[in-house]
């Protein structure tokens, strides 16, 4: 239940460069993952991922490998979907030896990759007031920071909760873990509404009406930054179609 | 002659399924003074202050702003919570933004405020509190103590007449209550009137000009703090003990301040 | 479940994505008209949403993944109707890609569409029909909770499937690959979900 | 020779992203005493807690149980915290259940026990926390100070040889936080071996017979309360002051005890 992704993004060396050039760099290189065959296409965009993160955002080598890996499983039990067929003679496998499955979880981590960047560099409340700022509506731009802002609140309880039933012994065989869960589910369902409640009472104090206006940082855009980030991704494009 | 600034009269009022919260308490806050609201954890002191803020209404009493009456529409309630500002116990219940000054905006900006208006407003609360460092900071990563202080840099904003502030001290440690004891002292020095709640009848002591000790919903008796606080017989009664300082013999507020700071 | 982050195609993550953007905008439409009605409702529903992302984010015990939606966008169906889930189940949806990389970012709108979608809408429509048949509120609510999360599991299998069809024996068959793996994770899931549901009711009534 | 009952050395922790929590710290806990650990807030005093009973894993270093690392295996967890038991600082995260008796007998039940035997239990602990009167009662009607006495019985019901408690008195007022120190004076009289956070000096002083300062995630020095807290050296350099009835000369335990009463 580690938020990891959140921490490193708060404490990354990316963390004050706009957020236009971080989607920018992450976006297009995630268009390019999807759109380009994955040899060279997706090899070309992990490679570009992985200095940037590394080298660019300085993020820690053990942080950025326990990311990547975490959706594997999900790679590789869907891939084993595709590596076998379903004929008439019942299942084999696949024609191709596994060609497509290979391709899949190729493009996947590079997709994944893209994501991981613009995660580990952007706190997710920038990409929400850039929504804004392209023209998403604000109840839902608002509705979205709210949400964040809860979802810390409730997960803090939720993690207290949990050591506080760890350390009574619960969480131990199905049955307990069960009832575990049920119990801080319970517990935390009406907490979740009783801090609506007394938000909504300390927001009053300071002029609540319905609407949430917020004064956000601005940032200024690196048109230094864009142009390299276009430049790179053009090759990455030209070297995909030239290769394939 | 010390003006009333906001007063309390004769205020009622239940929780539903609940006893009596108040009951025909009586509160007189003078302009430019620091009072202390003292009593037990449960005498409704939090209650009184949604009360002083126009949160809730009580069944029966008033309270004035200025000697009158404001109301509760819609307008009243906004010019009245411009003037009293309130500062709740729990910063999770008043911090709602993702960074500090997002969070500290949002008063201003409900003024009416422009955005340069209300970035001055953010810039001078977050000076005040001493916090200007954590503007761009994530809310959910601050400490208790910093959350605290956006929380009170979210009220100072709209610049107040007078802040409640429910138990302001609770959960710092020595060097966090020290840091916005300061903080209240400038405040205080600087015109706001300044009310609070504690159980704590030292800091109510070294602290306040004013106490009134709060029991059973109503107000036993409010004067000046070492008068009251001196009362044993009154003391006790609201389930309190007498200040160590005042034990002490320490009957000067530099001296209090001071000594309660060592405590 | 979640597809992770570029496994699908991109024709379908894009097709998908449209299939998402109605959902959303009704969702969005019907959160504007409860916003007006009662303005206090916002913070109750951006509540509700803290809470489906906290219980997305609770690993259920002795199972490989994580509590789904249904008892979370569930129970919003249930206090604010299953239309506004779509735009709260959205925007979780969004930050367990950013948070915690569960799902991502042109895998969003499939995924939408099976757990904020199709799964609130089940278990709802189950709610209701256990209350009008006079079920016991645990056994309705329990069953609504687990065959949410099974059709949110039938529907990510059906996406699958489209995306790779079975070179021999087609969608069919590939669904029949997808649904099968996936069962071995998503059916206990289902089960352990109804049960904490009970739980969850049980202690509730007892406050 | 008073054995050692926990023991932690050289621990190293961080959150990911985050700086260092625990930084090579070491402590030890002696059999049938009671030990403060002192720091300001932030200092890492809970998530020490947390690896002394084993939820949270070091990075570096190991816990002890009397004297051999218990190992973070299912069933070496449980062992281990059958011995150790863990009060968190906020009562609502570990009150849960509906009913008190229902929520006490939580961690007897899942001891294994019988409902008979889980019943005694319940019974027993609500006892020694002198709440046997609110068995029955439903858990979010409780006022915060009954809640934390709920919270220590259902640590007590599963009979702990040390009971860790995360600042224990916080947020109670002082008829409340004299109860409870009442009843933790009876346990350690009972024997069972204490282990309380707090950063408050003279709760420390009063209170506990050995003191921890602690200080950006390392033990800065273990010992006697009054000696390490006569140590103004000591005690600047942890960001606390000198307890004040160390200042006023009181040397004496009961005197010390009945004074912070006092305070």
């Amino acid at each position: 239940m580690s938020l990891a992704i959140d921490r490193l993004a708060q404490s990354s060396r990316w963390r004050r460069r706009s957020t236009t050039e971080k989607a920018v760099l992450a976006l297009g290189l995630l268009a390019l993952a999807l759109a380009l065959p994955p040899w060279p296409g997706a090899v070309l965009v992990l490679l570009v991922t992985w200095t940037a993160a590394l080298a660019g955002a300085r993020i820690g080598w053990r942080d950025w490998l326990r990311l990547v890996a975490a959706p594997l499983g999900f790679a590789l039990t869907g891939a084993a979907a595709l590596a076998v067929e379903i004929g008439p003679d019942g299942v084999a496998l696949a024609r191709d030896g596994g060609r497509a499955a290979l391709s899949v979880i190729l493009r996947a981590a590079a997709a994944l990759s893209c994501l991981l960047l613009l995660a580990v560099t952007t706190p997710a409340p920038d990409l929400v007031r850039g929504a804004r700022r392209l023209g998403l509506s604000p109840e839902i731009t608002e509705m979205a920071l709210l949400i964040w802002r809860f979802l810390f609140l409730l997960l803090e309880s939720a993690i207290a909760i949990r050591h506080a039933q760890e350390a009574r012994l619960g969480w131990r065989g199905f049955r307990r873990s069960i009832r575990s869960l049920g119990l801080l589910v319970a517990l935390l369902l009406p907490r979740a509404l009783d801090r609506a409640r007394r938000l909504e009472t300390g927001l009053a104090a300071r002029g609540f009406d319905g609407s949430l206006p917020m004064l956000s940082p601005r940032q200024t855009v690196s048109t230094y930054f864009i142009a390299a980030t276009l430049g790179l991704q053009a090759a990455v494009l030209g070297v995909g179609l030239w290769w394939s | 002659m010390v003006e009333l600034s906001l007063e309390a009269c004769g205020l009622v009022f239940s929780w539903p399924g609940g006893g009596r919260a108040l009951d025909g308490l009586d509160l007189a806050v003078r302009r430019g003074r620091r009072l202390a609201v003292l009593g037990p954890n449960g005498a409704g002191k939090s209650t009184l202050l949604l009360h002083l803020n126009g949160t809730l209404r009580p069944e029966a009493g008033e309270v004035r702003v200025d000697g009158a009456a404001p109301g509760y529409g819609r307008a009243a309630l906004a010019g009245w919570r411009k003037r009293v500002g309130l500062v709740m116990q729990d910063p999770d219940d008043q911090v709602f933004a993702a960074t500090v000054a997002e969070d500290v905006s949002f008063g201003p900006l409900n003024l009416g405020l422009s955005e340069a208006e209300a970035a001055m407003r953010v810039a001078e609360a977050l000076d005040a509190l001493g916090i200007a460092d954590l503007a761009e900071r994530a809310t959910h990563h601050l400490s208790f103590g910093q959350k605290k202080r956006v929380a009170i840099a979210g009220a100072l904003a709209m610049r107040p007449e007078v802040l409640l502030l429910d138990e302001p001290l609770a959960g710092l440690d020595h060097r966090g209550g020290m840091l916005l004891q300061g903080v209240l002292a400038r405040l205080a020095e600087a015109g706001t009137t300044l009310v609070l709640t504690t159980h704590d009848v030292d800091l109510a002591y070294a602290f306040a000009d004013e106490v009134a000790l709060f029991s059973n919903g109503r107000t036993l008796r409010q004067g000046e703090a070492a008068a009251v606080l001196g009362d044993r017989a009154l003391t006790e009664a609201a389930g309190l003990e007498t200040p160590l300082l005042l034990e002490l013999g320490v009957r000067d507020r530099a001296e209090a301040l001071a000594r309660f700071g060592r405590r | 479940m979640h597809i992770m982050e570029g496994f699908l195609p991109a024709a379908h993550a894009v097709a998908w994505s449209c299939v998402a953007v109605p959902f959303v905008a009704a969702g969005a439409w019907k959160l504007k008209k409860i916003v007006v009605e009662r303005p206090e409702a916002r913070l109750q529903l951006a509540a509700a949403g803290g809470f489906a992302f906290v219980l997305s984010a609770l690993k259920l015990p002795s199972v490989t993944g994580s509590c789904s939606h249904p008892t979370g966008t569930g129970l919003g169906a249930v206090l604010f109707g299953p239309s506004v889930m779509a735009l709260l189940g959205s925007i979780v949806l969004l930050f367990q890609a950013l948070l915690l990389a569960h799902g991502g970012l042109t895998t969003l709108g499939a995924n939408i569409v099976s757990m904020a979608v199709v799964g609130p809408w089940v278990a709802y429509g189950l709610w209701r029909a256990s209350t009008a048949l006079g079920l016991p509120m645990a056994v309705g609510i329990a069953l609504a909770a687990t065959l949410g999360d099974l059709a949110t599991y039938v529907v990510t299998s059906a996406q699958l499937a489209l995306a790779f069809p079975d070179p021999v024996s087609g969608f069919v068959g590939a669904f029949g690959k997808f649904a099968g793996i996936f069962a071995l994770t998503q059916v206990p899931l289902a089960i352990a979900e109804g049960l904490v549901t009970v739980v969850v009711i049980n202690a509730l009534v007892g406050r």
